[in-house]
């Protein structure tokens, strides 16, 4: 079933370029679009419900700006996606997926393409944003809980030797699994935290988001 | 749903704009960014004081915009905080030299856009100052959570800090006076019903026909603990209980008391709330000085009540007398 | 239903102990029979206003006693006009010796209660003039009802009729005013939900999830009729043709604009109603010049609104700039 | 079956008492309690929902009042029943039913005891102390529309020189009847009139309370 390795090289690309950036982030706003009711009815559960609408908000307005950026680098495209979403979205997920895109542009920045490494270093240093805008804690019920594990299987993927899309489908599902295990967790960050006990239960929203923009990259990105 | 509005993605900017209609003595509205600043700012020499958050609130806060309280006021949409940006134009609007002071209701999305935004405006050259109002003591185990959230004593936060700029007090003295209203005020908010804002079109959450909520926010969260409809009474002593053993208020003091309405509540029956929470102060020894009763810091139509507690001293008072006109409280001019 | 009061028979008299807790500095509270008087009546010399009708309109009547608008109001139980006795004692308490105005609603029930009042406090001397304000143009065949209702106008009538007093105009001179106000004026009102009142314990009137009333009362009547809800800007302009046909305001006309809130509705959505009334206005010529915008006239926690249109001339307009210290509206002062 | 002249005399007694008024107003004041959501209910219909309160209101007053007057002439206590509707009642059936007994109070001031006579002209002066203060005409949908028949009713009982208990029936019945012809009535008087033809098909709630009254009072005084 697997296929040989001589033709895996030629049928999965290994890097990243511009125009994949662009379609990850475009393909990423119709799934926040599709996902907005849903995302909105998590947060009215445990926060103040709209989660969605304010993601669909900021991806709308991206998803309008990036034809502007189309030819610049990498780098250019994910600032511009951070500044669209600082400027548009607010609460709390507006100021983290800002940092989220405008760390990643840091760490991208100059690169042509970007490669499995280069990719877990964007989305660490993303990681290290978050935290650093939002000073919350793995197992706070944040967004944090889907990104860290994906972040994890990336690594341990790199460190296997997978190829590109097999990292990129690994560290999806770890989100999927990072998200779910926010269900029973008792929030400590944002307002879920302010429902005490009554947050367990429920999947927390930002991580919800965060599984689905991974998702998206792993659907994108490793198709080519 | 049942709204008197348009679309749900135009409440805001709609709402604004027959704001600006109705008040446009007071205030002026700018629509990208949007923030609200009072008509003649900024006002040379004197310290800029704005605030901002999440829409749904009215008339907090940009129906504290005007003289004697706030020089911006920056709305984000429903039930979210503001962005940078706006915050950034509108500090850059009041700025009349003498540095710009951001008054911040704690909740995460707010004090992360307004620490973005002081970021912005420092690089710009402007001195900024920041408090957070963290005045809900329904937030209990604070290490646990985000903190105690701000909710009723933002409104006399506003008008006391702006005040305190209207006398040309320096952003280091005007800060201190808010902090000093932060440190001395304590909220507690309860819910009949929730609310349904605009862009979920149902209620943000279900409650029974015979149950409410104690400990609730502001935004449409459901608050700590759900029970049985009592008289009020009895809901006013479990409002009341909690702030007041928080506070160490002691016998003697002079405090303001502040029933306020989170939008749905009929008048009438905040005056009876009121009632019993004099009653209570009075039996802790607390000599009741000034009163606000109404809703000045709401949630949409949510049927419920907030009460707040600010211990008063010979400052505070003077600069809660002092003239204010605005939309939303007016009072000496 | 759910309501934060005690027993639904304490709901007016512990309402009232509230707000003269509240208030104490400004009004004073008689309890049997009930009335509010503002603290220095009588005022000598001075024409003394009062007005009165059914509790569940709060502010209205009791929260524009002061100086300014009311020297008395006299509330009756919920919806319910007061009783004659009410009106006499208040007529008492706030004759200066220049005579007392009685502003009255246009409902059977207070015409005839009043009535008896005035006969009453003729009896002992008093010198009464009476005003009745039926402004809800919602009423059309006024030959075969009640006539119309007395509704928004009534808040702007207390104020500029009291504005009159204070200028120690003559009762003729004060009753002409109030009677300029009554004919320049106009209303209409619609409902998106009905209200609860505290005696009744359910809904008013059942109003399906997708349905409106429009040319409500503020009593919880059901209005003149039932339809699909519409968009803000529709049921405005559903609102606004029939005020502006009804009088004959001309291009150039100047007006007041005032939008009020039923009780239940959030102040941004009387934001969105004001934006485009003010817009139809400017389309017939009227050039607002002053605005009010909030919940001045309420049922309780109806949500839905009404609006007012008055005709200003010179003599209007400063009478309504002149100050006015009262719980419910207060500027200048 | 209709009982021998002679005995009907004895049985039936002829005239109203001191005794029979207070116990009319007291039984009313009961029936009142029993039927106070009943007519609020109809008010709610038509009106604002009060009429039921607005009555018990009136009428605990009465009742709680009347002790002190018990030893004073029928004039005296009619007087105080309206006094007190008047000063506890409000609204519009405050005045209307102070009137009523206002009215009964000058009609038959000075009597010790009422002949059914007597009792036509209290109701008569009843009636025009309603018109003078209300303003309505028969047919207007209003307390009126069960007050006029009864009055009518108790009139041509004394043509046919019926006994007081027959012509207190007769008007009670008569009352009923104009309660019913009140439901396809459009209201032209009090709060219902703005509901235009919208107040059809619903019973007048003022004309419910006075047949009512008007039931009481042939019940209480028939029997003596
Ligand atoms: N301090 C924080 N650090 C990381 N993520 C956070 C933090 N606070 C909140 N979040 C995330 O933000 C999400 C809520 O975003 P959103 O609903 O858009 O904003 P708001 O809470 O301001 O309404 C939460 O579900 C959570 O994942
Ligand atoms: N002008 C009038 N003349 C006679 N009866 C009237 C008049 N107006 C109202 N009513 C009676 O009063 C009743 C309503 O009384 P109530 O509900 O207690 O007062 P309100 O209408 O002030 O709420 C109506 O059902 C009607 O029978
Ligand atoms: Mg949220
Ligand atoms: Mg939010
Ligand atoms: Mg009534
Ligand atoms: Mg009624």
């Amino acid at each position: 079933m697997t296929p040989a390795i001589g033709k895996r090289v030629h049928m999965e690309p290994q890097t990243i370029h511009r125009e994949d950036i662009v379609r990850w982030i475009n393909d990423f706003a119709q799934v926040v679009a599709v996902n907005r009711d849903h995302l909105t009815e998590l947060d009215a559960a445990i926060g103040d419900g709209d989660h969605g609408v304010n993601m669909d908000r900021g991806f709308r307005a991206v998803a309008a700006k990036l034809p502007s950026v189309g030819d610049k680098d990498i780098a250019q495209i994910l600032k511009t996606t951070g500044m669209t979403l600082v400027s548009t979205v607010g609460g709390a997920s507006g100021p983290l997926y800002g940092a989220f895109f405008l760390q990643e542009a840091l760490s991208s920045a100059g690169k042509e393409e970007l490669s499995l490494t280069d990719w877990i270093a964007m989305l660490e240093a993303a990681l290290n944003g978050i935290i650093a805008r939002g000073k919350a804690a793995i197992g706070d019920k944040t967004m944090l809980d889907a990104l860290a594990p994906a972040l994890q299987a990336l690594k341990d993927a790199a460190i296997r030797n997978a190829t590109l899309a097999e990292a990129l489908t690994q560290s999806a599902d770890a989100a999927q699994d990072g998200m779910q295990a926010t269900i029973p967790l008792v929030a400590r960050k944002g307002r879920a935290s302010y429902l005490g006990e009554r947050s367990a239960g429920h999947i927390d929203p930002g991580a919800a988001s965060m599984y689905l923009l991974l998702k998206t990259a792993a659907s994108t990105l490793a198709s080519g | 749903m049942k709204k008197l509005i348009n679309r749900a993605d135009d409440v805001v900017r709609e709402s604004l704009e027959g704001f600006a209609a109705a008040h446009a003595g007071m205030v002026r509205v700018n629509f990208d960014p949007i923030y609200v600043a009072r008509i003649d700012a900024p006002v040379r020499g004197k310290v800029g004081v704005i605030s901002g958050g999440g829409s749904g609130h009215e008339p907090l806060h940009c129906g504290y915009v005007g003289m004697g309280m706030l020089d911006a006021a920056c709305p984000g949409a429903i039930f979210t905080s503001p962005t940078p940006d706006q915050m950034l134009e509108a500090s850059k609007a009041v700025d009349g030299g003498a540095g710009v002071l951001h008054i911040i209701k704690n909740y995460t999305g707010d004090l992360m856009n307004f620490e973005m935004a002081a970021e912005l405006a420092r690089s710009e050259g402007i001195e900024i100052d920041t408090v957070i109002i963290d005045d809900d003591v329904a937030v209990t185990n604070s290490l646990y959570t985000a903190g105690r959230r701000g909710v009723g004593l933002t409104v006399l936060a506003e008008k006391i800090t702006g005040a305190a700029a209207e006398e040309r007090r320096s952003l280091k003295e005007v800060g201190d006076i808010c902090r000093q209203v932060k440190d001395w005020g304590r909220s507690m908010g309860m819910a009949l019903t929730s609310c349904t804002a605009p862009h979920i079109g149902h209620a943000m959450f279900e409650l029974p026909d015979d149950e409410m909520e104690i400990g609730i926010g502001i935004h449409g969260e459901p608050g700590r603990k759900r029970m049985p409809v009592q008289p009020a009474d009895e809901i006013t002593d479990m409002l009341m209980e909690p702030i007041i053993s928080d506070l160490p208020y002691r016998r003697g003091d002079e405090v303001l008391l502040f029933v306020n309405g989170m939008g749905g509540t009929p008048l009438s029956e905040l005056y009876i709330v009121y009632r019993r929470a004099a009653e209570i102060a009075a039996q802790h020894g607390l000599k009741v000085v000034r009163s606000l009763v109404g809703p000045y810091i709401t949630s949409l139509e949510m049927a419920g009540c907030s009460i707040t507690l600010l211990k008063m001293d010979e400052t505070l008072l003077k600069l809660w007398d002092a003239p204010i006109k605005t939309p939303g409280l007016r009072w000496g001019i």
